[in-house]
Order: C-alpha cells, then structure tokens, then sequence
C-alpha cells in the first residue's frame, strides 16, 4: 500500500499489534514480573482486546475521530500505569492530526511524536528511565531522519522498527527512574522493560502494515 | 490456581457487587466505574481514595461515615482510570470540595492526577494527598520514590474525620497532610500472592526465606532472609521505622497490618511482641489495630504502621466512624 | 513452616497477650487459664464460650458488650482443660448462672462438660448448649455427630444480645437453643492449615482439587472434586444447607466465612452468588456477613452459614454490639 | 524388682512412658493426622513433659497424692480429648487406692480398672469404638486374668503388655464412634487409633518398669 493510511488501515494494524502482543504474553509478564508486578501484559492485552472488538466501528471514523476513541478505551480499559500514558498518547495524537480523514508518512510521524510528548508530560520521564518511552523516542527520531533524508517507505519503515527493537533492548542495561522497577534493588537491570517491549511490539506491527 | 471466583476477568465487578450486596442501603455501588460510595452524600468535602484492587478492605472497606465517601477499584494491583475516578467525584462531590488520597505508585500518581485536573476543567476544587509511608523505599523527589501502604488507612480515619466536622476542603488537605507526615510503615512478606489474571506466584521465596520490606504487590524489599522469630520481626520492623523519623518520647497509634494470607492468630503474637518493644523505649501506644487492613490477595506477611499523634490527631483518630473494615 | 511466632508451645498465650495489648481496658487475660473476659462485669447472666485455638476471632474475639463475657482457649485445635473454663466461670459469674456455648467436639463436650459439673458443685448455676451446625456430617446421637462451625458466631450474637437484656439463665438458653436450630451451615477448604506444633499440613489436596465439607480442623469432607467456580461452590453449600432444614419463604442472616488463607476479595464474589441464588429461590436476605469469624488458620476455603430469622431472633440479632470482631 | 511399687517407681515409668511417647512423635501424628486432627502427640507429648518436670516432686508423695496430682496436671496441660479423659482417669485411680503409700500387684489393676471406668463415664465410648479404651480394656481383662491364673510376675507383665498393644493393633479395623475418626468417610479404617497407640505406650513401659 502507499504510504497513505485509512482508519480501517489503522484498525488493521491494531489487529496485527493484538495477535502480537497477545502471542507473547508468557515473555512479556514474566518481565513485568521481574521488574514490575506482573500486570502489565494482562492490562494491555485486554487493552487491546477491547480495541479488536471495537474495530470495525473504529475503521468506520476519521482517523482523528478514531485516534480519540482509541485513546478513550485504552484509558478506560487498561488503568495502570500504561492505560493513563497510552490514553493521554492517543488523546494528543488524535489533536495533532485534527480533521484528517487519512494519514500520510508525514503525519504517521507528527502521531508518534504526538504520543511520545503526552507520554513525558503525563509521567514525568525522560528517555534512559527504563520506560515504554526509550522504545518509542528512538523509533520517532530515526523516523524524523528517514523523512529527513527521504529514503524509500521500505527502507523507513525497516529503520523505525529496528530503533524501536532496539530500543526496548536497551532498556536491559537501564536503571529505572519511574514505576514499579525502581523498587528492585538493582533498579531492574538486566531485565527489559516490559512497557517497551509492547511498545516496540506496536511499532513494529505499525510498521508491518505500513510496509506491503 | 485455587480462587473462589468465576473468570479472572471479572473479579473486581463481582466482588464489588458482593461486596454492595453485604451493605444494601449503606454502601452504592456503580457498575463500570467500580465504585463503591457512601449511600448518603453529604454536605462536606468529599473524601475519596481508591487503587488497584487486591487489597480488600482497602479502599472500599473503608467507605463510610468519618472515613471514604467514596473508593474507586482498578483492576487488580491496576490503578483506576481517571474516567472511573472521575465518577466517583461526580457522585458524591456536593459543591464543597473533594480530596483524593492517593497512595504513591506511578499509576495511582497519573491516574488521579488526570482525574484532578479533568475534575478542576469542570469546575470542581479538587485537592490532592500523596500518602507515601514505606520506610523500605528511600524517599526521593528525583524518582518514583516511597510507596504507600498500610498507613493509608489511618490517613483515611484522619481525613474523614476532618470532613466529617464540615470542615473546608483547606482543613481537610491539612489534616491529611499532617497524618501522612507523622506516618511511617515497614513491611515483610513470607510468601507471594497469586493474581487471579496471572495464576502463577509473581517471585518465589524459600521454604525458610522471607522478604524484609517487600511491598503490597510483591515489589522487592530490603532484604532476603532466613525465617525470624515474631520478636525479631517486630525489631527489624520497628528499628527501620525509628530510624527514619523520630517518635521518641511520643504517643503513637499502631497498626499491626496482616497481608491477607497470615492469621490473626500470628498478627496478635507480633503485635505482643511491637507493644513490648514500643514500651522498652517510652513510646506510648494510644491506640492499636490488629488486622488484615491492607492486603495483598492471599500473601502472607505483614507490616507494622505507627502514626505519631498529638491532640487534633487523637481526636481524628478517635472520632466515630462507620465503615466495613473499620468502626468505633 | 513460614509463621510470625516466637516458639510452637507459646502461640496460644503470646496470642492472646498480643489480643489483649490492642484493648486495653475493654478486654481482660488471665494468664494460665488463657482467658480473655470482659473488664467490666456485668449484673447478669453470663455468657462464655471457647474452645481450641486457631479460628480466630472465634472465640475471644467475640468477647464485649452484647456477645461474651468471656472466651477460655485451649491449646491449638485442643479443647480448654475443665479448669481453664472453671476460671472464666469464677471470674465473670454474677449470681444470675452461666451459659456455656459448645461447639460440638468430644472434647469439647467432655472438657465443658466437666467444667460445668465442677461449678455446679460450687453453687454455681450452670447451663450448656452445643451448637451443631455443619451440615457436611450427618446428625446423630449415636455417635459424635455433628460439629459445631461458623454458625457458632450467630449462637454467640443471640445468646450475648438475650443475657444483655437482662432474661434469666433459662431464657438465655432457650434463645439459644432457638438459635441453634434454625441454623446451618456448609464448608469447603481448598488448601490444608499448618499448625504451629506440626510444621506441616495435615492433609494433601492436588492443584486442582477442593474439599467439600471439611471440618474446621481439616476433618474430612464430603467430597472431593474439581476446582469450581464461585457460582458452583455457592450452589453446592446452599444445596447441601437447604436439603437439610426448611428455609422456603423465610427470612435469614447469612455469614459466608472465610478460613483463614481466603482474600476478602473471593469470599466478596461468593456473597454474590449466594445473594443471588437466595433471591431467585425466595428466601430473602435480612442480613449479611461476609468475613473471617471462623478460620481455620491459614486455611483457603469457605463456609456458608444461614440462620432463619423469626421477630425474636431479628431483634437480638440488630441489639447493639461491640466486640474486637463484630460491632454495631 | 518385687510388685511393690513406690512413688519413685511411678514417678520413673512416667519418664519411660515419655520417652516412648517422644520418640514416635511423627508416627503418633500421622496417625491423628489420617483420623484426627494431628495434635494428639503434640498433646500428650506436652502432658508427659510436663510431668517428667514435676518428677522429683511426684516421686515424694504418697503414690495416690501422686495420681491425684498426674489427673491435675494431664488435665491442665494436655486438654483437647485425651486431657478431659487422662485427667478423669488419674483422679478416679487415686481414689481408688485412697490413702495407699505404694502399689502391690493388686493394687496397680484396681488402678488400671478404674482409669478405664472413668474414660468410658466421661467419654461415653464402649470396647470396639476406636479409642484408647480399645488398648487399656483388654489389658486390664488380661491383667485380671493373670491375678485369677495367679502367674507370675514376669507372664503377667508380657500379657498385659501384649493385650495392650493387640487391642491398638485392632483398632485398625474399627469403625469410629466416637471423636473426630467418625468425621472421616471410612470411620478412620485403615489407620490405628493415635489415643489407642499412645495408651499402649504407657501400658508397655508401666509394665517393663514392674518387670525387672
Ligand atoms: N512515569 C512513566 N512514564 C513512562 N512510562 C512509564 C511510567 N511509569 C511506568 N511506565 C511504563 O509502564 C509500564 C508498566 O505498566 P503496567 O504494568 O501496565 O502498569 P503498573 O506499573 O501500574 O502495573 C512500565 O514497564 C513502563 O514502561
Ligand atoms: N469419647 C471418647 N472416649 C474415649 N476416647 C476418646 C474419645 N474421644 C476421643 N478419644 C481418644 O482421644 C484421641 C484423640 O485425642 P486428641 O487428639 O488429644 O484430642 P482431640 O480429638 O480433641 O484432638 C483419640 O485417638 C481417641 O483415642
Ligand atoms: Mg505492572
Ligand atoms: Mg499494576
Ligand atoms: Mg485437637
Ligand atoms: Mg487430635
């Protein structure tokens, strides 16, 4: 497809980030296990859960009317730490492309960083604190630089998928600043972040559905 | 996975609603919201708490005359979204105010702190407390820092207790502030709990291990060791709170707090063994609660609160109250 | 075995020391006879109960106006020496006799029994009631027969309410006894009780089992079967209850019970079912109590109780109350 | 030593009979555990603790004080079942042999029988109900027996003895009547009866300390 997004090509990648989310739930509660209370995989699965059983009234929006609902039910749905900043993500992200029926590569981007500045602003963290955000800031500035340098949608998605994997992997070393893995003595080194880990999960099925 | 329930998913509706069923024409409950609020509104300030579920009687045991008008229940260990917060500010909030005691976890902080300001977008004076008693977790304006627990519960007495004389929602923020300033606890866990959602224990301790300072949803504590004696427990428990701030020479209100799995039997011998020590070291106990307070699911352990009190303290604390969990 | 205890042999006295610490002034101990009374005496007939420890609140945590007098322990699960009970007799006695509630166990029926012949010999009027309510084994006068479980809180709430109002020694009994056959009750246990002077369980139940019928004690159930769903556990207790006493059309109070290890949370989501099941069968709800009153040390599992409910049994049950484990 | 037994000598089978106990202490609890309640051991272990302490004292009495004061004490510290019963037993077998400074053959199965007597008043059981009245009917019926053959002394104490541990190896297959045994599907059978077992501990060493 062209780099040109309906909703009910978004409500398609949320199907994608669902089935891969959901796929991956042992992995991602025995991180949030480790470092956290073992929830977050369960918050965001039925998070997400939800979103699929709403797709089809979802692909029938504009894609900033849909943005909305989506943040709406994600702030209902998972509570926690993630349903709050995933909320207030989708909430921003749907003022930053008011009125647009589809997205373009240029949007998709203003969207992710829509998200990225809701994120900091409500929980008060900065990229290295060992949070969701040290996989979606990287993946948004390697996207900037692809728009910058106009490489080909192949080539940007691959690129933002591979910031995004990455990131989340870097998040093993980090010592954590906010949430629950701050308690852990070692401040949950040596252990991904499980917030990351589903964001990269949801950038990368982005990407997916992007890139055919 | 053992649990009296029917599917994981629906653990905090059904409770609740059980819960409201034990307390028709006391306690409301509101479908959706999760919410479990005073029958009565009153005209005051509306005190309201609430967190994830899993801590029962934490928050809604706690909703009644001179404590909650109202808690709101995430799911399980999950904080409430704001829109169910923001339900129960709507139902009892009667033009005078409305405090939100929120304990100190990222989630609790950016829920009700969205809460807050959608409440304010709409015209209702909304303050907010941090309650952060956990002497296990260093104190930290930088990071996430120290966690609330068990000690919420007397902020909650203290609170409500204030608002229950009409005072102004200033007043009430005051008093809440005061209690929380004047609350320390320090917990151990000898055994994890199960989530219903998960079905497995989220850490595992030996056969002759317990965990000094685990929190009350299994976060890691200070200290892994060899199973203590009750007079132990007490020492290590107390030792860590006078260490952080200073009750000498005071009055105290004590709270031996049961994690949910651990019997009564064995909160009364710990509690022997805290009164002995407090009085080995002048500290005089005003008041003391024994119980399962504040929980979590069915681990077993416990944690030791003490408030410091003077005179408005005292009399909060002994002010009467009629709630689930907690009536004098 | 993971406990807050000093030493096995000392649970039961550091226990009730613990107890009395937190109720200064409102609950006497005595030493040795490991009895918790009331500090205040009253001009009246007294009323006293006890039994094995290990279930607490049962039995000194209904000690207070409006319920006990006094509560005698004995060693865990072990029923209290003739003259442990004969030293609550002397010590709350007021010349208007005694009613000694008894849960239906030889050795409690031996132990009271004797307890009460020794105070007779004394001129003390004395009289007893057992309470048999576990409908899990069948009645009999042949042999044990049936136990005495949660339902004893109810016997405890009526007896305490009918002696506060100042009735004879007879009347108290006879509200009793009028208790005691209009209640039943059902338990199911999921996991096994640790008791402190064994260091380990006292029966097996596999991942997926639970027993239905099992005694406060781990007695042997009924049936073991397959984890069930809240719904399905309610459904079984209330069959079983229903089966064996007539509550069509009537009004009762129901006490779901946890033993010990259950989070609140459950017993909440079994309320309902109960609640529910009652309405659709017409028997209406006057009211209920959702709680650990009769455990079985860390114990997981259940029990239902129902009491009917006649005009004179409805007022005792809504008399005043203040106990450490029930209070209105 | 001839059948002439002292205070001391009472006292000194108390200290064997609480050796016994004390060293099948897992059996002995298996065994309530399988049929009771798993505190029977516990029980009777702390009631013969209790009395080895109080030794020298015991010793220094009268043998029937001395019995007095055993009921006393098992009654006290014991409780539960066995407590009510071994108290009613003691002091039933001190009045039986008022005023007696010792024990003659005679003697010791009068307070054999009136221990029994008193078990069966206050427990309302018969022979055959699997309890402890299942060891200690049979050995004084043993014990009788031989006073009627008049054997000698070294017999007598083998057929008690024997009579006392058959009867609690018959209470195997024995359907409860009375205590918590009845609770179980099977009437406890398949287990021996823990208070059975415990009584012949006490018959076997009350018979070795006479038979040396
Ligand atoms: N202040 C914050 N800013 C950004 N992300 C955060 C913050 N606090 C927590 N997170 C993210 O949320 C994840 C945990 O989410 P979840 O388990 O659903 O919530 P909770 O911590 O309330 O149980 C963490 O792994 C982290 O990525
Ligand atoms: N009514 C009775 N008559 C005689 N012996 C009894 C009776 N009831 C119980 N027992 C004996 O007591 C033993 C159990 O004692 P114990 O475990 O100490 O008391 P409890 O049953 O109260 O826990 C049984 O094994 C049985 O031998
Ligand atoms: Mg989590
Ligand atoms: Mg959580
Ligand atoms: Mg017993
Ligand atoms: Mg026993």
């Amino acid at each position: 497809m062209a780099f040109e997004l309906t909703a009910a090509d978004y409500a398609e990648y949320i199907k994608k980030a669902y089935a891969l989310i959901h796929e991956n739930g042992d992995y991602v509660t025995e991180l949030d296990l480790a470092t956290g209370d073992g929830d977050h995989w369960s918050n965001i699965n039925m998070g997400f859960e939800k979103l699929v059983e709403n797709s089809e009234k979802l692909a029938g929006m504009s894609v900033s009317d849909e943005l909305k609902e989506i943040g709406k039910i994600m702030m209902a749905v998972i509570g926690g730490s993630s349903g709050v900043l995933y909320g207030s993500a989708y909430l921003a992200a749907a003022k930053s492309v008011k009125g647009k029926e589809t997205l373009g590569k240029k949007e998709l981007c203003d969207v992710l960083e829509a998200m990225l500045n809701a994120i900091i602003s409500r929980g008060q963290a900065q990229e290295g604190f060992k949070t969701m955000i040290d996989s979606l800031a990287p993946a948004v500035k390697e996207y900037k630089k692809c728009l910058e340098e106009d490489t080909d949608d192949k080539t940007l998605c691959e690129r933002v998928k591979k910031a995004a994997v990455d990131g989340a992997e870097n998040t093993k070393n980090m010592e954590a600043v906010r949430g629950r893995a701050t308690y852990q003595a070692n401040k949950g080194v040596g252990h991904l972040d499980p917030g990351a880990v589903t964001m990269s999960y949801q950038i990368q099925s982005n990407m997916d559905v992007f890139n055919v | 996975m053992k649990k009296i329930i029917n599917n994981p998913a629906d653990v905090v509706k059904e409770a609740l609603q059980g819960m409201q069923a034990a307390y028709e024409g006391t306690l409301d409950y509101t479908p959706g919201a999760e919410v479990i609020s005073r029958h009565e509104k009153g005209d005051k300030v509306a005190v309201i708490s609430g967190g994830g579920a899993g801590h029962e009687p934490l928050h809604a045991g706690f909703v009644g005359k001179g404590m909650l008008d109202a808690a709101v229940s995430g799911n399980v260990f999950s904080s409430p979204s704001p829109d169910r917060i923001g339900a129960a500010i709507e139902k009892m909030e009667a033009g005078k105010g409305v405090l939100l005691v929120i304990k100190n976890y990222s989630g609790d902080v950016m829920n009700f702190g969205l809460a807050a300001d959608l409440a304010e977008a709409d015209d209702v004076e909304v303050e907010t407390v941090v309650v952060k008693d956990d002497v296990a977790v260093p104190d930290s304006t930088y990071s996430t820092g120290r966690r609330g627990i068990a000690g919420t519960v007397f902020v909650h007495k203290i609170a409500g207790a204030k608002a229950e004389e009409g005072a102004s929602l200033a007043e009430v923020k005051a008093a809440a502030e005061h209690a929380i300033q004047n609350i320390r606890s320090m917990g151990m866990a000898m055994s994890p709990c199960i989530l219903p959602a998960v079905g497995k224990p989220g850490f595992v301790l030996a056969e002759d291990e317990i965990e000094i300072g685990m929190g009350i949803h299994g976060e890691p504590g200070v200290e892994r060791t060899k199973v203590k004696t009750a007079k132990e427990v007490a020492e290590i428990l107390l030792d860590k709170i006078l260490a952080d701030y200073d009750y000498a020479d005071s009055e105290v209100a004590v709270l031996v707090n049961g994690l949910g799995g651990t019997p009564l039997m064995e909160l009364y011998i710990l509690n022997k063994e805290v009164k002995e020590l407090l009085e080995s070291k002048g500290i005089k106990i005003y008041k003391t609660l024994v119980g399962n307070y504040t929980t979590a699911l069915d681990m077993t352990g416990c944690s030791l609160t003490l408030m410091k009190l003077d005179d408005e303290l005292k009399r909060l604390l002994d002010a009467p109250c009629d709630t689930p969990a907690l009536k004098w």
